[in-house]
């Protein structure tokens, strides 16, 4: 299987105001290796540049300095090899609403990558198609292929984005805040598809995301980001429960999390009571 | 991009459930549609059932009877077939700048606009200069330079004074759809530009080009009617400004003449409102909150007044 | 729990401020059977028979997922729901403290303007566009003073004005600023110093903190809290992210499909859950330190993704 | 900063106008110089250096390169020289230009701002009471926009002047009753004499910005901050018109540009109905003529005069919009 290692990876770019120019450094001298069947969560606030990798990843922008290699090859930047490279990486959007186009049918998003990268002839495509909506848990019908993005859920709209991305038969997959945008009870049934897909594949991960629980539950490792740069990378729990970054420490301590609020530890105490585990009535409902 | 994330849930939550599914054509396409089919239609039927409009006569400027139903005019032409032939003649001189117009803003907007750098920088200040410098005198200038002005001529003049806005509106549109993340994922799938900019784009530029179609539509036979009224015409074409034209220099203003200049520039007019009437849909369709607020507003007073009632 | 996660209890307890003052069992705002419907080609109702008591200085959480109604439901105690949406039943009663009861549903022209904002102040969220982009902070906070406040003169509206900016420790000398030079958080910030102008009994906030990163969000989150604990006003607070609701709020509301399925204390519904959709809610997120169970990376069974 | 580039856009525009008048002659058939001079000897003797100078502006001047020719005749602009009117022989153009400009000028500024300003107002007014009978009449303002300006003026001539005798039928003023003064007499004659050419004016591109404003307000009114506003309890008025009107109106005034080029082309051809004695009239007067010199001097100075508006324009918006002024 295929291993992306990224080494001294930077991008800076150019910013005209009038006639004045000014550099933003997104992203300073990040390495990282993304291998098989692992995930690297990739934790930072809004403008840290953890979505400036994702395009450096993707091809989308070219780094200002550093390499990435492709099992240790130099990637392809442009024509056949470039096409190769895609082949190998894909990637899955923040935006469901915007990463589809809403011109197209889902059958249009589906059969292009399968067609462009020959995984499919255009009379087997169709069948393909439906394989890759079954294996999102999708109706794998011909109805539902004619159908437009705006006619689906948030969560339906993800699980296509996610068909689209396997579509090549990649191995190494980029989840730029895969659930951010959607409705927090289908959040969980869309990372837990991303991570049985990853089983299957022995898919190569990054998962992108500004959320620290998710970060250590669906991760191996864990790198955080601040300002363009990695300040910690080390294993899921090792920097969630024992960060040595003094910026790590205030994240953690920011986000909500009742479980270990003096109020509710103390209220188990008065009740008697183990903390709840939650996570247990996750299909309680439909 | 959390704000991006809250911003469009919010959106969704309020508009998702406002939009209506599928909607019936609103009532300014149907009105806007039907004037424009009836005025290209009598362009295309009429001049076949109409008498000689060049054919003179000794009737010489009488108002409309069962004879002339529109009139005569001063050398006792039948003004019904000069309008006849002159909505065929004003039509494909709209029709024709209309798609050149098109062709153009396309070429400079949608290029310009994809491509980005310094192509998009040099392309988009030409657009602003030439959007800038006034259409009517540069047309008068250059059309009575020369003799012959042929049909083509004083479209392709018309055509590069007019494709300038709606080539800027095509550019930020573009700039707007490129960096969507649907194109993005075109490209991460390995679709070759000219692919996304046509399949994955272009679709979605649809509204936009027909309303700037329509608008290019209106000012091509608005700016022709101006130039012919001026004697700067196509020669030898009869269209609506010509009419006008020698309707003005025939003295029907001052012998009374009414049936003469009133049947030309009506038909401009309406024409141009059925054009805008249709535009005034197709905006709608670009910009959901058009028709939506007016409609909800309207719809909750029809509410208010049922259960008052 | 291993030591380090221990550890880490301590630190996040250290930054996160007290819970505030019991609220008093005075009620502020009464709500019966509100209906709210959407008139659209298939009319939608959007809330449904919501009942609910606030407590005078009682921070009541409203939590649900896009569609459940909540921000419907909250715009309509103050008659801000806005075209498609139409009340069609239910009473909403103010308890003012010191001019007894007024049926807010009923108010209507000058009334209803000078009732809003005095009595129920609101926080929008925080993003770029509760604030008018082309006039100054200034501006926007003096012409709560000239509406409501109209004996008041120049000089008094822009100390009043600087006062609540220091309140919500903001420089006074950005009052000039426009909403683009402001961040994020400064901006919220405003909104809130705004909402306090005629010190309200009431403040009604909209996600006021979602669109911000989370170290700012808690910011100011405590800054709420900590008003809240001087000024003592009630607060309804709508969001979607639940846990945060549980460390802030006395009470908690969860709403699905316009109905309020379950009201009750933040810790009743943390221990003891009574609907399916609440304990759904909770399952939804994944306690940060708490043991890393097999639940997510490989309980994948297909009913689950779906 | 912004105006720094505001002003490199328009010294580019200019330049491009410049060079524009400078290659048509020489780009398109025929030589009109020829024609002039031999008009301009009918009338008189033409001394060497104006023959030159025609020669220059109309692309005869086979002396030199084009290069050499293309300087010469930046020199001869920035003198002034335009040439000399076969209209209105022996009189230098830029004497022309300078009798008919100040007619035009006032004719099409004051319109256009009064156009301005009665569209925003009922625009505003037809957003902010959006979906009721009000709104409902702007698709009907639509037909308004698309009536052609000369027509309009002829239907105005027919009807007022020609059958009730309210208006006078063409002019600028009354030549057997004022002479040309600051004076109340020759000011209130010229007034009534421009009544009709500028509403014809009006009420052509009244359309244009009355949907333009409603169309931005009825998007502006669905914006956060609005109901912030609402929220606070404020004067339905002010919300109208300090958060609505005061966001909504930003595009119209960034759209100038388009608008005024609209409105100087049509004007151009009211003035001819209405024989009126600014430009247009002027440039058809010189059309009919081929007064090539004296029709190229006047697109450079309508070209000059849209240039300058829309720069002031500019600098304007920079004023209204905070935004433009932070990215400077």
């Amino acid at each position: 299987m295929t291993t992306l290692t990224a080494t001294d990876l930077s991008k800076t770019y150019l910013l005209r105001s009038g006639l004045r120019f000014s550099r933003l450094q997104a992203v300073q001298e990040v390495s990282f290796e993304l291998s098989p069947g692992r995930t690297l969560a990739l934790v930072g606030q809004s403008g840290s540049g953890k979505s400036t990798i994702a395009k450096l990843l993707m091809q989308l922008e070219r780094p200002t300095s550093g390499t990435l290699l492709l099992d240790g090859a130099p990637i392809g930047r442009r024509g056949r090899a470039l096409a190769d490279y895609r082949h190998e990486v894909q990637m899955v959007f923040q935006d469901p609403f915007a990463s589809l186009n809403p011109y197209h049918s889902i059958g249009h998003h589906l059969l292009r990558p399968l067609l462009l990268h020959g995984r499919a002839t255009a009379r087997t495509a169709p069948g393909a198609a439906k394989e890759l909506l079954e294996r999102v848990n999708l109706p794998a019908d011909d109805a539902f292929m004619e159908r437009r993005p705006h006619e689906l859920s948030g969560g339906q709209r993800q699980r296509v984005a996610i068909a689209r991305a396997l579509a090549p038969g990649p191995s190494v997959l980029v989840a730029d805040e895969p659930v951010s945008m959607l409705d927090v009870s289908v959040r969980l049934g869309v990372l837990n598809l991303l991570a049985r897909l990853q089983q299957e594949e022995d898919l190569a991960m990054l998962y992108i995301t500004h959320d620290l629980a998710t970060a250590r539950h669906f991760s191996d490792e864990i790198m955080v980001m601040l300002r363009g740069r990695v300040i910690e990378h080390g294993p899921a729990d090792e920097v969630i429960l024992s960060p040595r970054e003094e910026f790590t420490r205030r994240l953690l301590a920011a986000a909500p999390e009742p479980a270990t609020n003096q109020r509710f530890l103390a209220e188990a105490q008065r009740r008697g009571v183990p903390m709840p585990d939650h996570l247990a009535h996750q299909e309680d409902l439909g | 991009m959390t704000t991006i994330t809250e911003e469009s849930a919010q959106i969704d939550e309020t508009e998702k459930t406002t939009a209506p599914r599928r909607r019936r054509p609103a009532t300014t396409l149907v009105v806007g549609l039907g004037i424009v089919v009836a005025i290209v239609l009598f362009g295309l039927v009429a001049p076949f059932f109409t008498q000689d409009p060049l054919a003179v006569s000794n009737d010489g400027m009488q108002g409309p009877s069962a004879a002339h139903l529109l009139g005569t005019t001063q050398t006792g032409q039948d003004v019904l077939a000069q309008l006849a032939h002159a909505t065929r003649g004003s039509l494909m001189v709209g029709v024709i700048v209309a798609v050149l117009a098109l062709l153009l803003s396309a070429f400079f907007g949608i290029l310009g606009g994809y491509l980005g750098g310094w192509l998009d920088e040099v392309f988009s200040l030409f657009t602003n200069v030439v959007l800038i410098l006034p259409g009517l005198p540069l047309m008068i200038v250059i059309g009575s330079y020369v003799e012959q002005r042929g049909l083509l001529l004083i479209a392709f003049v018309l055509a590069i004074t007019s494709w300038a806005a709606s080539a800027r509106v095509l550019r930020s549109q573009t700039l707007s759809i490129r960096s969507r993340d649907y194109v993005h994922a075109a490209r991460i799938a390995g679709e070759k530009p000219w692919r996304i900019i046509s399949v994955e784009i272009l679709p979605n530029l649809l509204p936009v080009m027909s309303s700037g179609f329509v608008f290019a539509l209106i000012t091509a036979i608005l700016g022709e009617a101006g130039l012919s009224f001026i004697g700067l015409g196509v020669v030898g074409t009869q269209t609506w400004g010509s009419m006008l034209f020698y309707a003005q220099n025939g003295q029907a203003l001052t012998l009374g003449g009414w049936w003469w200049f009133v049947p030309p520039g009506f038909m401009i007019a309406v024409l141009g409102g059925g054009l805008s009437l249709i535009n005034f849909s197709i905006d709608a369709i670009i910009n959901p909150r058009l028709r939506n607020a007016p409609a909800n507003v309207r719809r909750v007073q029809k509410a208010e007044k049922e259960a008052g009632a | 729990m291993s030591k380090s996660a221990e550890q880490i209890v301590t630190d996040l307890e250290s930054v996160r401020s007290g819970f505030g003052a019991a609220a008093s069992p005075e009620p502020v705002l009464t709500v019966r059977d509100l209906d709210i419907v959407y008139e659209v080609a298939e009319p939608v109702h959007a809330v449904r028979r919501a009942s609910l008591t606030l407590h005078r200085g009682e921070i009541l959480g409203l939590a649900g997922e896009s569609g459940s109604g909540k921000t419907t439901l909250a715009y309509g105690l103050n008659q801000l729901h806005r075209p498609p949406a139409r009340i069609i039943g239910g009473s909403v009663t103010f308890h003012g403290q010191s001019d007894g009861d007024v049926d807010v549903l009923a108010l209507e022209g000058e009334s209803l303007r000078t009732f809003r904002w005095s009595r129920i102040a609101m926080v929008f969220q925080g993003a770029m566009n509760s604030l008018n982009p082309v006039i100054s902070v200034k501006a926007q906070l003096e012409d709560v003073f000239t509406t409501h406040r109209p004996q008041m003169d120049a000089a008094e509206r822009r100390h009043r004005s600087e006062e609540l900016l220091r309140l919500v420790g903001v420089d006074p000398s950005r009052i000039t600023a426009f909403a683009h030079e402001l961040s994020g958080g400064m901006r919220q910030r405003v909104m809130i110093a705004m909402a306090l102008a005629l010190d309200p009994e009431l403040m009604i906030m909209d996600e006021p903190t979602t669109a911000l990163d989370v170290v700012v969000q808690r910011e100011i989150l405590q800054e709420i809290l900590r008003l809240r604990q001087e000024l003592g006003f009630a607060v309804v607070f709508i969001t979607h992210d639940l846990p945060m609701l549980l460390e802030i709020s006395d009470r908690i509301a969860v709403m699905r499909q316009g109905e309020i399925v379950e009201l009750d204390t933040a810790e009743n519904l943390y221990f003891a859950p009574k609907h399916p959709y609440t304990r759904r809610l909770l399952g939804s997120f994944p306690s940060l330190t708490g043991s890393t169970g097999d639940f997510v990376r490989a309980g994948y069974s297909p009913e689950e993704t779906r | 900063m912004h105006v720094l580039r505001k002003l490199g856009f328009y010294l580019v525009a200019l330049w491009a106008a410049v060079t524009l008048n400078f290659f048509i002659p020489r780009a398109l058939p025929g030589s009109p110089v020829d024609a002039v001079l031999s008009k301009l000897a009918l009338r008189g003797p033409v001394d060497p250096a104006t023959r030159e100078a025609i020669e220059v502006m109309l692309g005869a001047d086979d002396q030199g390169s084009l290069l050499q020719q293309y300087v010469q005749y930046l020199a001869n602009l920035l003198g002034g020289d335009l040439g000399i009117s076969v209209t209105y022989f022996p009189t230098p153009v830029s004497q022309v230009i300078g009798q008919s400009l100040p007619w035009t000028l006032v004719l099409v500024g004051v319109s256009t701002v009064i156009t301005f300003l009665i569209g925003i107002t009922l625009g505003t007014l037809a957003g902010w009471k959006r979906g009721t009978w009000l709104d409902s009449l702007i698709p009907a303002t639509t037909i308004m926009q698309s009536v052609p300006y000369f027509w309009l003026a002829l239907l105005f001539v027919y009807a007022l002047s020609v059958n009730l005798g309210l208006f006078p039928i063409s002019g600028g003023y009354d030549v057997t009753l004022v002479r040309p003064a600051l004076d109340y007499p020759f000011v209130s004659n010229a007034m009534y004499y421009a009544f009709l050419p500028a509403l014809t004016i009006v009420l052509s591109s009244l359309g244009g910005w009355l949907l333009g404003m409603r169309n931005m307000m009825v998007s502006t009114l669905s914006e956060d901050y609005i109901l912030t506003a609402e929220a606070k309890g404020l004067h339905p008025r002010r919300i109208m018109l300090t958060y609505a009107a005061r966001n909504a109106v930003l595009p119209s005034v960034s759209g100038f540009a388009i608008s005024l080029g609209f409105v100087v082309s049509g004007s151009i051809v009211v003035e001819s109905v209405f024989s009126y004695p600014g430009i247009g009239f002027t440039m058809l007067q010189s059309v009919q003529n081929n007064d090539y010199s004296l029709m190229q001097g006047l697109f450079l100075i309508i070209t000059v005069s849209v240039l300058a508006a829309n720069l002031a324009v500019d600098l304007l918006y920079g004023v209204i919009d905070p935004r433009t002024r932070a990215r400077g």
